[in-house]
């Protein structure tokens, strides 16, 4: 039972990382929405590279965070649409394990991408070359949470047609301790103070998250199904 | 009276006694009973909305069991129960097929999600024989019209290996040809000692139990029911 | 207009180009290089880093130039359906993206020696990146639709409505660099150029548009084959 | 038949009104998203009031944007889904008119709500007295122009399965423009300057969505119909 | 031979000559003609797959004409016409209907769309009656069972006044009782001098041509199909 649990629950991960980067999905084109946005803000805010220093790190983060929102959208939507969510639902794996692997599969092929993606930001937006590392680190550190907790958002939204905006209503404030942990984090390092404090709170929401997210989603998902 | 036979999980009989569902705050049927023996099909019948697919989603797990029993051999029968998850094939009005993806791989990623492995390629194909399927097996199923999508998914029902079978109509949109086919496949499966319980309005050509769901309609009563 | 929708003799009139394109493409190359390496002075005040102007400059002219040239497949193929236009507009744009990216990087590491730094926000630079983008589009359309033809009308109705932008992309933020930062305009005004940098500029361009050609004349042929291969693979959908 | 199409008009956007402030619909939504967004900026960005001044109005006029940007995901997409686009096509009023009513409800519905609540954003943000009008204008003149091109962006995606990330790939680009005249003129408010010129910049940008935009869309339908 | 008559728009003989279909660069169907009189009705036959629907959504102006002729009276018949989009009903897999609306605002919408105007409440409560929906008018439409959101798909051909009534699969989830009241419904409308093409395979009840799809697969060609 448990080495054919763990052949579905790797078989579901790379079923939808193979989805997310086939045609249509949402790997690439999260990764573009973030390259796109943050763009943006230049265009908003004035070209003034000491502005845009300091501004940096917030401004990359919470363009991840909505990256990383919009994209949550569709990760169960399109389960639910198409039916397969009774089969998800039918596996011997539970709805947890279904969830914790689909979860494992957003971060993987929607998340990390954009964490790859942020010194190429980071340059356009001028950030101090202190604050790189520590800003991959925390995003590195932070944004399993952003999944997690998304996850449990986009199940409660799963029945709910344009589900999308209702989505953030739920999620963005459930984000707020991330964000201030992680900008905390790469704040302190571009400011040359050791930015250890926050990195260890970011991973406690981190960690936090992993424990309450898959049985919460697994709790709406099954609401959904009803 | 569990039997041995080439299923992944054990054919128990199924029992169902005065099941009742609410839906919207409805009371959408009460009072059924019925008793599936290994080897039966049940049919569910009823005029439209009478509450068919609501049954069969009580049945596969996806409803909670609010009122009533549900019994398969000696155990009670529950939602998220991994007994029930490993009897039940279901297949509802919706393909569940990625349109991206070939029809093997549709087949292919449903078999690993029910087992964990990967099914051979003769299976599968025999499989895909039935439905007269083989030619399409490596064409992605954005392609098929909607007889095709909907055979790519009663498809399942042949390469799974679980005993007991939840059909909601499922004979929409097939042709002649096919339809025949589908009873062939029942009656392989209830031979085999498996178990079917399918929602339709059309004549499959299978002999079954008949269970009228305009029999369970209660007289609406909005001081009991409401809440 | 569609005697060359036949794809037979659209891969004879390719193979008859591209021989000639492939000699021009490797003498200017060449002669470029030399010239723009060695046979040319470094600048006076930018010394050898002046270098990359020859890969620079005409890669951004490609970048423009491979724009108009989706752009006009594109409107051959709303306009008259032609079907090779849909695919010229396929088969052109990875390469405009390339040069496109091509000129961001090359104008990035040449900023960071003249400038002191990678980026900035200035009007032309901006205006490339955001033609950047349209090629990501127009792609991903494409990716991203079931159906060739109808991805191909989709990419080409974006790829029309997006040249309306660009005039006007390049003209505001000019403007609007104007009243926040007038300095970096500075570089518009450039070293004048003298005749013994023009040459290998020239020399470099028309490398660049042979290599283009060749480039686009095979991604043609390729587009054309692989269509095949759908209308094959279609053909087996439904096979009785 | 002009009488008869001015019926169907003002029907389908009574209609679309009614169906996003329904329960699901996208006009509460989108409204809560934009208030939520901008105020994660403080978070993000630290709280120190210069800075934010500095920057409100850009942030203002991008969250704007990205609130409207995730709301035109279902302009056309649930009318796709459900079959009704099929219907629409078989109206009198043809395939432009259908779209330029649908373009008027969104406009209504979810962006004019957001026009409304900006002022509370710009106190948030510490945006400067003189800014506030300025900011409003340019949001009613320039947000037109968003729901325009959002439009085309949006029938060109909605035959795509999540097409919202794809939709932002092609409308933000088309959006720069409107963007930079917009945060130029209420920058040029907040600096004391004249903001005349932006603003004729802004609503020309709009007009010339105007002649475009139903035009487009409705082309780009008439393919998510084939 | 326009005919005067209760519709909104003329009724005149429907005329296609050697239609063909490409779908996705592959030749669906050729060389479909066909002569459809008012008051006469036209059956799609054919398996799964072989171009009912496509020759419907043609017809019906969502594809576009790329070879062969279709004729409206003396007029060509081309996507995006007025009098196509004045002619034609058109109900196909999907039920576009709002889930959050009631079935009396669904219909009323659909109609103004349509026309520019309210219906009359009694043209819609007739119409509902036919299906046995009337109890169900001030219902949301998301609490319907299958069958019944198939049936209030099917009102339009009541209480909308088109002479050219295009049917996707219409009998689908339907139970005997709203079988007869379709064929019902389709008489009648046939009597009144409309017209009829329904793409189906199961029998329904009304006298009417045969055109058999299986007839016009194309042999596949690729030199000459592929662009
Ligand atoms: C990523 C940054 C850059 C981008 C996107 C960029 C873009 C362009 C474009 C599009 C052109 C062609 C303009 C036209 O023909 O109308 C061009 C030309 C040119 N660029 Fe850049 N550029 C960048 C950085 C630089 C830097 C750092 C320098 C040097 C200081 C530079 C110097 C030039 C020169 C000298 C020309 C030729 C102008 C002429 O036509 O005479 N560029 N660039
Ligand atoms: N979007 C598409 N792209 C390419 N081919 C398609 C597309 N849609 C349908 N086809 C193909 O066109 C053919 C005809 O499909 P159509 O849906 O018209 O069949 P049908 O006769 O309605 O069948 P059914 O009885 O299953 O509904 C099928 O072979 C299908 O594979
Ligand atoms: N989500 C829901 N909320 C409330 N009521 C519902 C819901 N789904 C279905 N119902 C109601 O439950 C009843 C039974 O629906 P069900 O779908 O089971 O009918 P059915 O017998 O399958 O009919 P059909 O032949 O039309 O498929 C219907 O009256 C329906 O209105
Ligand atoms: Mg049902
Ligand atoms: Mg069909």
């Amino acid at each position: 039972m448990t080495a054919s649990s763990f052949g579905i629950f790797t078989g579901l991960v790379k079923r939808d990382i193979r989805l997310a980067w086939s045609q249509g999905g949402t790997g690439t084109m999260a990764l573009s929405f973030f390259l796109i946005a943050v763009t943006l803000f230049p265009f908003g805010v004035g070209p003034e590279p000491k502005i845009l220093a300091r501004i940096a790190p917030g401004v990359i983060w919470v363009v991840a965070l909505l990256a990383c929102l919009i994209s949550l959208d569709r990760l169960y939507q399109a389960d639910f649409e198409d039916g397969s969510l009774d089969d998800l639902a039918l596996s011997p794996l539970g709805l947890s394990g279904v969830a914790l692997a689909k979860i494992c599969a957003h971060w993987v092929s929607t998340v990390l991408p954009l964490v790859v993606a942020s010194p190429l930001l980071g340059l356009l937006m001028n950030l101090p070359a202190e604050a790189y590392g520590t800003m991959v680190f925390s995003l590195l550190l932070g944004t399993p949470a952003l999944s997690l907790i998304g996850s449990m958002g986009a199940a409660l939204t799963v029945s709910v047609r344009r589900g999308g905006v209702l989505l953030s209503l739920l999620v963005l404030p459930l984000y707020v301790p991330t964000l201030i942990f992680a900008v905390g984090a790469v704040d302190a390092s571009a400011n040359m103070v050791d930015p250890a404090q926050p990195l260890a709170l970011l991973g406690a929401a981190s960690l936090l998250a992993l424990v309450v997210g898959p049985f919460a989603s697994a709790q709406a998902l099954r609401l959904a199904l009803e | 009276m569990t039997q041995a036979s080439s299923f992944t999980a054990d054919v128990c009989p199924l029992k169902a006694e005065k099941l009742a569902c609410f839906r919207g705050g409805r009371l959408v049927f009460e009072d059924v009973s019925f008793t599936l023996d290994p080897g039966q099909l049940l049919y569910l019948r009823g005029s439209n909305g009478s509450g068919k697919s609501t049954l069969l989603r009580l049945i596969a797990g996806f409803l909670r069991v609010q009122k009533g029993v549900l019994m398969y051999g000696d155990d009670g029968w529950w939602r998220g129960d991994a007994a029930l998850s490993e009897a039940v094939i279901y297949a509802g009005h919706d393909n569940a097929l990625k349109p991206v993806l070939t029809l093997r791989d549709n087949a292919t990623e449903l078999a690993r999600l029910m087992t964990g492995r990967l099914v051979p390629d003769e299976t599968l194909e025999a499989a895909a024989d039935i439905f007269d399927m083989a030619h399409l097996l490596d064409q992605p199923v954005r392609y098929f019209s909607s007889g095709q999508r909907h055979r790519s998914n009663l498809m399942r029902f042949a390469y799974l290996k679980r005993p007991l079978w939840l059909m909601d109509e499922p004979t929409v949109g097939l042709d002649a040809e096919n339809r025949e086919a589908l009873a062939g496949l029942m009656k392989d499966h209830l031979a085999a000692g498996g178990m079917i319980i399918a929602a339709t309005h059309d004549p499959i050509g299978v002999e079954g139990q008949m269970l009228d769901m305009r029999d369970f309609q209660p007289d609406y009563d909005l001081e009991e029911g409401w809440l | 207009m569609h005697r060359f929708a036949n794809p037979a003799q659209f891969n004879r009139l390719a193979d008859r180009i591209l021989p000639w394109a492939k000699f021009v493409l490797a003498a200017s190359l060449l002669y470029g290089l030399y010239l723009a390496f060695l046979g040319s002075p470094p600048d006076r005040q930018q010394g050898e880093s002046v270098r990359i102007m020859y890969v620079h400059v005409p890669a951004a002219w490609m970048a423009m130039f491979c724009y108009m040239v989706v752009a006009g497949a594109s409107f051959t193929e709303i306009v008259w359906r032609h079907p090779l236009a849909l695919l010229a507009g396929k088969a052109a744009a990875p390469i405009g993206a390339t040069f496109t990216a091509l000129a961001l990087i090359t104008g990035a590491l040449w900023g960071k020696p003249t400038w002191g730094t990678y980026w900035q926000w200035d009007g032309r630079m901006t205006s490339v990146l955001v033609l950047f983008f349209l090629y990501l589009g127009y792609m991903a359309i494409w990716r991203s639709m079931d159906e060739e033809d109808k991805a191909g009308r989709a990419a080409s109705i974006l790829a029309l409505v997006g040249v309306i932008n660009i005039p006007i992309i390049k003209f505001s933020v000019e403007w609007w660099n104007t009243l926040h930062q007038p300095a970096s305009v500075l570089r518009l005004d450039g070293p004048t150029i003298d005749s013994s940098m023009l040459w290998p500029l020239l020399l470099m361009a028309l490398a660049f548009k042979a290599y283009f050609v060749i480039v686009f004349l095979y991604r043609m042929k390729l587009e054309i084959n692989r269509r095949k291969l759908t209308v094959l693979r279609m053909s087996q959908v439904n096979r009785r």
